[in-house]
């Protein structure tokens, strides 16, 4: 396996009097798929926020291809290669799909603020593409000039993993990307993301769904109680005792 | 496409046509502009108006386009007007100089304002910018060292404008200067709703979480937005010092901003010609109001009607109220639905 | 009077069902998202409300409730609630959970139950007994639990009052797995006393507590029928829900 | 020292001043996140329905007396002002902040202009008790009485809207509305009712102020609500955005500041205290401004 | 063709071709507050103004033969929207202008007058340099400078008396200051001020620094709303036990507001009912009865800018240079006494009064102090630039 892209070393939070995370330590590599699970209220998401950003870590230090980004801001990290989604979905409403996307991608260009750059430059189209094939790739391809308020729930999961991969992210971050998604789109969105990890990006998602996440993951991490309980190839962690108590129960 | 891109364009450009034009148009329109079209009166009355719209429409970048509610614009539209007025006459500065100084002023002081008051955001944005709003107010009413001359004001040193500046007779060339300025404006808000800037200012009016993590620098971004609308409001407060030959102390005031505020709904937010068609028509309304309130159009009403509808400020409130009410995306709004309402049966 | 034990309410009349929709129309500006639904929840048991996503499952839920613009007519028990405002339908006999759980995430746990219920709160023994993890979180602002929490809240919240019909809109989104099979057996013991509308997109869950289903597609509804006769149908599933169940039962 | 004593209670007696006046915008922002604009018009509304109502009641009653009157009056209006903006006004513009914003805007500017047309820009004057207008002395300074009055307004309304929002179920509702209104009334309960009590509470405190600056300022004009105002506004932005507690505190820390500054300090400085100590407090803390309910 | 022009030409050749026989008009635009925080001020000024104007005309209306025609416009205090009137007025071929109740208004319509040769007569605007502001621009009222030595004449000799002026931190309260220091400073007294910021709600500080210094003579100069507040405050604190207060009296309604302080403030006034007796000012009182008015403050300016104006126009119609020459100079009756406009800045020397309020059943009314002589109180000159 390749150096890993993403790690966190030895991840504490606290918030509130209590240990959110404690002594958290894992690391992506390219190309590789880490799913994390673990029971609601594990502490899953508080992980993603702070290797993304959102949230700092009490102890601990996250290091992004290779350097120390413990101390840097949400948007620096963006910057620097690192894409996420959100638990509930996060778009702007009042724009279409495509415009959403174009945000993303300009979000994550050059000069991604310049008052004296054309936003849509008439004689580049590859800018125009961009779009268009960021939205063919999460199979939205005809459904670029719908409002996003409109759009049904699978397709704005879609719709945010295209945004997501709008920046050509070394790291995505996917938080439950499949929750309240149909069966049937849940075997679309597998697909697409088991697509961005073969392109040799460093995936990382936390996910209920255990079937996706067996058929997906490369390399399985349990949270319980804010800490690692177990990490490994998704057959050894769900053959753990302690995996199957704390969290799979008698799955449905 | 390129056709239907100048398709667009037209009315626009028809409307400033006919405008810059005006000078020129010796008739008389009873009611609407006192005494002939390109009077002096009628022509000030215009270019008052103007001025204003291009203001107006300097706000929206804030209000309309970024989704900031700030309460204390008037105050770089004052810095303009003041460093202006107090360059050519306390520090006998050339024109051009003293236009540098104010605009070059008012940028940084929106670099400093907004720096501080962007450390808040929503509504109390608002009420930080209402504070240093108030505090610029008060300290031009306090005429430190006597160079803002007060609640009296500062007229122009009219000695260091060009002579065609000055003067009944040359309302025409004041009016083609605020003409001017709002063909500024336009160009400036046209292509900057067309760069990246402007995208990232919508992306942080829809949602500005998920902007930031994007990858957005939302606080520069919203700093770059008080910066632009700062630089043309300061560019139209130099503007009306010159069309109204000084500076006087309300277009420091909140009230001001609040006008602009109206005025900006009034139109449509987030429209560039919204913005403007408010302004224009705030503007002059507040002017002519007042005239036909002495008109007797009201004498078959009680008397304590009669008063309270002499004042301009009632009536436009009211009116205010039910354009946010009814009209939501304002009158350019309106526009666009009745149209689309008449196309559609 | 606080356990969901349907005591006192007046009894359904006969056999008829508890809810009935007829001609449920909603249309959103330009949108008709449904088209004359009709089905009926029986008075006992689960009746699941399926179709693939965006079909206007949650739309039904919410006109039922007054939540969104509707035309047709809706009973309750009988009795027509079409034109009520929400308030008063809730009190006349629903209880209601959304589909985003939309907890009060400024409040604290107590104070998001006491909301329902001014006397007991985080200490009923209803609660204690079905979701133990919150009840040594009832200071916690809801907004700062994790998700699976709060849809815990969301769920107890309904369970406080004594209701006639309980509308639950895809209450294991977003769980554990251990956790769906938990709630799967609350819903089900709920379903002894009350009956359930349930929306869910997790078919072995379906088949395992549901009675009836009702199957909505284009805004219409395409199915109705018993839970394992749909589920057991391979053929039948795929071709209204698009997918199969083999692969789901493998984990 | 007794110049000491008297910029203390004058500066709390200003401080109670501005507690009354932020506290019905405090409360409406903190619990409906309304910046209620209008609140000037509301407090214009008491310090005239106080006028009215004094000088028309016959004057062989004792001005005490007749004050008792008019503050009942003035509260009522008050009140009855709130509730009628809440329902044609605020509340079918629900979710929509910066419209509501907007039509408080358009409410004061239009009843500011109605009382100018109506009873004229200058101020009048309004009649005070004996009492009131006198002083006390307490350690060789002249402690006008008046401010006591104040005080002891402050405080019971303070403690009595602290009660109300923590230890109801009135003010449960109304936190949990702010949140999600739909959802509280998919849980059965009709808030609509709720937002307007909130709304009227706030004209009632708002008139109370209104009311009290005029007997304070012997004098009622159409301008002076949104004098007060601006101070409003900055007392409910220090104190941390719709937190009752917070403005509590930052009412009476902008009163003693603005007294003492403009006692102590070189002219110039007392002007500007207000505004330093906001841009102060924006510096060091930015965080608790971000606007937390209730 | 010309920008502004083309019209113009026709327009007036048709209007001055009508008025070939008889004497043309003389169009005169008077632009105040009608609306506004100065309303009322306006009101008095165009109730004086049309007194006046029947007692300057003898009641016909026309001086020299020419109908004077009055439009009125309303600047609701603002100096844009005044000088958008005026800008309006003298587009239409008014050459005189008059009006100005408030300061602002004056300073910003005064340029105007001078860059486009046009008569303006300033009304109630009390500011300083509206006096040797330029050749075109007069004045019908008092200026501040007058306010001010009628106040230092109340101390007798000033020499050695300590002075202090209470006053706003704004550019009235600073020109009454720097009044103060240049007339009652000369004189000898040590004259220190304090200034109370405009954003100070509440005055005790100040109250308690003036008591602390106990001057021989406080000078108030307020102009803000919550003066009944700092009366009140000045009592409460004692300071009229050990200084002599002076304030300028304002307008009947705000008689009231001065409170249980009102009999003990001495007040310099630059007129009110009763305070002068001649044929002017019988004729103003006569006028305003008509109008069912009272006399009261600025009736006066109102009254004297129409007498001033039919002066001008009897010199000449259109030429507003030998209008100049005609007021430069001239000396008449008003309603206050003998009025001067002096040729040098076009100052109008004129008589100032002192007065006291007293009791009168519910109300107080001013009972006249003395008569002060134009000279006494003669601002210096303050040549044109
Ligand atoms: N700001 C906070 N204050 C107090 N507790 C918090 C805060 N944020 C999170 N928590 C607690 O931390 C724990 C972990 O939350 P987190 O959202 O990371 O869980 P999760 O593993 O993502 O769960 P789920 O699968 O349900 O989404 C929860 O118990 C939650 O209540
Ligand atoms: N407020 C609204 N305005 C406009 N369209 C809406 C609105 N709410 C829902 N819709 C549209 O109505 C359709 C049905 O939505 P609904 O949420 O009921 O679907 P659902 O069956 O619950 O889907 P899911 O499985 O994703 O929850 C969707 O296409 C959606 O975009
Ligand atoms: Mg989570
Ligand atoms: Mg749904």
């Amino acid at each position: 396996m390749t150096a890993p892209v993403i790690s966190g070393h030895a991840i504490g939070w606290r918030v509130g009097g209590a240990q959110i995370l404690d002594d958290v330590t894992l690391d992506v590599g390219a190309g590789e798929l880490l799913g994390i699970i673990g029971p609601n209220g594990a502490g899953k998401s508080s992980l993603v926020n702070i290797l993304s950003g959102v949230t700092r870590p009490t102890t601990g230090a996250v290091h992004l291809g290779g350097a120390d980004v413990t101390r840097r801001s949400a948007t620096r990290r963006a910057r620097l290669g690192l894409s996420r989604s959100f638990q509930t979905s996060a778009l702007f409403d009042g724009l279409t799909a495509g415009e959403n996307v174009h945000l993303a991608v300009q979000a994550s260009g050059p000069a991604p603020f310049s008052p004296f750059r054309p936003a849509r430059p008439r004689r580049d189209p590859a800018a125009g593409e961009g779009v268009a094939a960021l939205l063919h790739r999460v199979r939205m391809g005809g459904r670029g000039a719908t409002l996003a308020r409109d759009l049904s729930h699978g397709d704005r999961r879609k719709l945010e993993l295209a945004m997501a991969l709008a920046s050509n992210p070394k790291v995505l971050l996917l938080d439950e990307p499949m929750a309240g998604v149909s069966a049937e789109d849940v075997d679309g969105l597998s697909e697409i993301i088991g697509e961005v990890r073969d392109s040799g990006v460093a995936v990382a998602m936390v996910e209920h769904h255990m079937h996706v996440v067996l058929g997906l993951a490369d390399r399985v991490a349990v949270l319980h109680h804010g800490q690692l309980l177990a990490t490994g190839p998704p057959g050894d962690v769900t053959r753990d005792e302690r995996v199957q108590q704390a969290y799979l129960g008698e799955a449905l | 496409m390129r056709s239907a891109a100048v398709l667009k364009a037209l009315p626009g450009v028809v409307i400033l046509a006919v405008l810059a034009y005006l000078p020129y148009v010796p008739a008389q329109l009873p009611g609407i502009l006192p005494g002939r079209v390109n009077g002096p009166g009628s022509l000030q009355l215009l270019a008052t108006c103007l001025v204003i719209a291009g203001i107006a429409l300097s706000y929206d970048v804030l209000f309309g386009r970024t989704g900031l509610l700030s309460f204390g614009h008037a105050l770089f539209v004052a810095a303009g007007s003041y460093l202006l007025t107090i360059s050519l006459a306390d520090w006998s500065l050339p024109l051009p100089a003293a236009v540098t100084v104010a605009v070059v002023g008012t940028t940084l002081l929106a670099l400093v304002v907004g720096g501080i008051a962007l450390r808040v955001g929503g509504i109390a944005f608002a009420m930080v910018t209402l504070a240093f709003a108030q505090a610029a107010s008060i300290i031009v009413l306090r005429n430190p060292s006597g160079v803002t001359g007060g609640e009296e004001g500062k007229s122009l040193n009219r000695s260091a404008v060009p002579g065609l500046l000055v003067g009944v007779a040359n309302a025409p060339y004041r009016y083609w200067l605020a003409l001017a300025f709002v063909v500024l404006c336009l160009l400036v808000v046209t292509l900057l709703v067309r760069s990246r800037a402007g995208h990232a200012m919508a992306a942080i009016r829809e949602n500005e979480g998920r902007a930031a993590v994007l990858g957005f620098d939302t606080y520069r971004v919203k700093l770059l937005a008080i910066v632009v609308g700062a630089f043309l409001g300061g560019v139209g407060g130099i503007v009306h010092a010159v069309v109204l030959g000084g500076s006087n102390p309300h277009v420091t005031t909140t009230e001001f901003t609040l006008a602009l505020l109206i005025m900006v709904v009034l139109g449509g937010a987030g429209s560039t010609w919204g913005a403007l068609l408010g302004g224009f028509l705030y503007t002059y309304a507040d002017a002519r109001l007042v005239e036909l309130s002495g008109a007797g159009f009201a004498d078959a009403l009680p008397e304590v009607a009669q008063q309270v509808l002499a004042e301009p400020l009632f009536v436009l409130g009211l009116f205010f109220i039910v354009i946010v009410y009814f009209a939501p995306a304002g009158l350019t709004g309106l526009g666009g639905r009745l149209i689309r309402r008449g196309r559609a049966t | 009077m606080t356990t969901a034990t349907g005591q006192g309410s007046a009894p359904p009349p006969g056999d008829g069902p508890v809810l009935a929709v007829e001609d449920l129309h909603v249309r959103y500006g330009g949108s008709h998202v449904l088209q004359g639904v009709s089905f009926e929840v029986p008075a006992t048991g689960v009746t699941a409300l399926l179709g693939r996503n965006g079909v206007g499952k949650t739309t039904t839920l919410k006109a039922i409730i007054g939540l969104a613009p509707r035309t047709g007519r809706i009973s309750l028990r009988g009795k027509d609630i079409q034109g009520d405002a929400t308030p008063r339908i809730i009190r006349a006999g629903i209880g209601y959970v959304p589909e985003d759980r939309e907890v009060f995430g400024g409040l604290t746990v107590d104070e998001n139950l006491r909301l329902v219920d001014p006397d007991q709160g985080v200490n009923a023994p209803i609660v204690g007994r079905l979701f133990p993890d919150l009840v040594s979180r009832g200071k916690q602002r809801a907004g700062t639990l994790s998700g699976g929490q709060q849809q815990m809240v969301s769920l107890a919240r309904v369970l406080l009052r004594e209701t006639s019909v309980l509308l639950i809109d895809e209450p294991t989104k977003g769980l554990a797995p251990k956790l769906v099979t938990e709630v799967a057996d609350v819903l089900a013991e709920i379903a002894q006393r009350t009956p359930i509308l349930l929306v869910e997109q997790n078919l072995p869950l379906v088949r395992r507590i549901a009675d009836t289903v009702v199957v909505l597609d284009a805004g219409q509804v395409v199915h109705r029928g018993g839970a394992a006769e749909l589920v057991a149908d391979q053929e039948l599933t795929r071709e209204l829900l698009g997918v199969s169940m083999r692969r789901d039962g493998a984990a | 020292m007794t110049d000491f004593l008297l910029i203390m209670v004058t500066g709390l007696g200003l401080g109670a001043l501005y507690f009354l006046a932020a506290s019905g915008l405090s409360i409406i922002y903190g619990l409906m996140g309304v910046l209620n604009f209008a609140h000037g018009a509301f407090m214009m509304a008491g310090s005239y329905a106080g006028w009215l109502t004094m000088s028309n009641l016959p004057s062989g009653l004792s001005v005490a007396t007749r004050l008792l009157v008019a503050v009942v009056v003035a509260i009522a209006v008050g009140a009855v002002i709130g509730l009628l903006v809440e329902v044609v006004l605020i509340r079918p513009l629900y979710r929509h902040h910066i419209q509501q914003v907007l039509v408080t805007v358009g409410l004061s500017l239009a009843s500011v202009a109605a009382a100018q047309g109506i009873w004229g820009a200058d101020p009048r004057t309004v009649e005070k008790p004996e009492w009131m207008g006198g002083t006390t002395v307490v350690l060789g300074a002249r402690l006008p009485n008046d401010r006591f009055v104040f005080i002891l307004v402050a405080l019971a309304v303070f403690l009595g809207l602290l009660a109300l929002l923590h230890y109801t179920r009135l003010g449960l509702i109304i936190r949990a509305g702010v949140e999600n209104r739909t959802m509280v009334e998919a849980l059965g309960i009709n808030v609509h009712s709720t937002f307007t009590i909130v709304f009227a509470l706030g004209g009632a405190a708002a008139a109370l102020a209104g009311l009290l600056y005029s007997q304070y300022a012997g004098t009622v004009s159409p301008a002076q609500g949104g004098s007060l105002l601006i101070y409003a506004f900055i007392v409910v932005v220090i104190g941390g955005m719709g937190s009752l507690v917070g403005t509590a505190v930052a009412a009476v820390a902008v009163g003693l500041v603005q007294q003492l500054a403009n006692f102590y300090a070189a002219s110039g400085v007392g002007d500007l205290s207000v505004v330093l100590l906001l841009a102060l407090v924006l510096l060091l803390r930015p965080t608790s401004l971000k606007g937390a309910h209730a | 063709g010309t920008p502004g022009e083309p019209g113009a030409p026709a327009d007036q050749g048709t209007a001055g071709a009508g008025g070939g026989t008889s004497a043309a008009p003389v169009k005169v635009g008077l632009v105040y507050s009608k609306s506004g925080p100065l309303a009322t001020y306006g009101e008095q000024y165009r109730q004086g103004f049309t007194a006046g104007l029947d007692y300057a005309t003898k009641g016909t209306g026309a001086a020299a033969g020419h109908q004077i025609e009055i439009t009125e416009q309303d600047d609701a205090g603002d100096p844009a929207k005044a000088v958008a009137a005026a800008t309006d007025l003298i587009g239409q071929g008014h050459s005189i202008i008059a009006g100005s109740t408030s300061s602002g208004v004056a300073l910003q319509v005064a340029p105007l007058a001078n860059d486009n040769k046009v008569l303006f007569i300033s009304g109630p605007a009390a500011v300083d340099a509206v006096s040797g502001a330029n050749k075109y621009t007069f004045r019908s009222g008092r200026q501040t400078y007058q306010d001010v030595a009628t106040a230092g004449s109340m101390l007798g000799d000033v020499s050695g008396k300590k002075v202090t002026v209470l006053a706003q931190d704004s550019a009235f309260g600073k020109a009454n200051i720097a009044a103060v220091t240049a007339i009652l400073g000369a004189k000898g007294a040590t004259v220190d001020a304090v200034e109370v910021p405009a954003a100070a709600t509440d005055v005790t500080p100040f109250a308690t620094k003036i008591k602390g210094a106990s001057p021989d003579l406080l000078f108030v100069a307020w102009a803000g709303t919550n003066a009944a507040a700092m009366w009140t405050t000045l009592e409460q604190q004692g300071v009229f036990e050990t200084t002599k207060v002076v304030t300028g009296l304002d307008i009947k309604p705000t008689h009231a507001i001065f409170g249980k302080a009102s009999t003990q403030i001495n007040f310099l006034s630059h007129f009110f009912d009763g305070a002068a007796d001649n044929a002017a000012y019988q004729a103003l009182q006569a006028g305003l009865e008509k109008q069912g008015a009272t006399v009261d403050l600025f009736t006066n300016d109102g009254f004297v800018a129409a007498q001033m104006i039919v002066h001008a126009i009897e010199a000449s119609d259109s030429d507003v240079d030998a209008m100049v020459s005609a007021l430069e100079g001239w000396s008449f009756e008003g309603p206050k006494g003998q009025l001067q406009i002096r040729a040098e800045d076009h100052a109008l020397l004129q008589p100032m009064f002192t007065a006291t309020l007293k009791g009168d059943g519910g109300n107080v009314v001013p009972v006249l102090g003395d008569t002060l002589d134009p000279a006494a109180v003669a601002p210096p000159v303050t040549p044109f630039k």
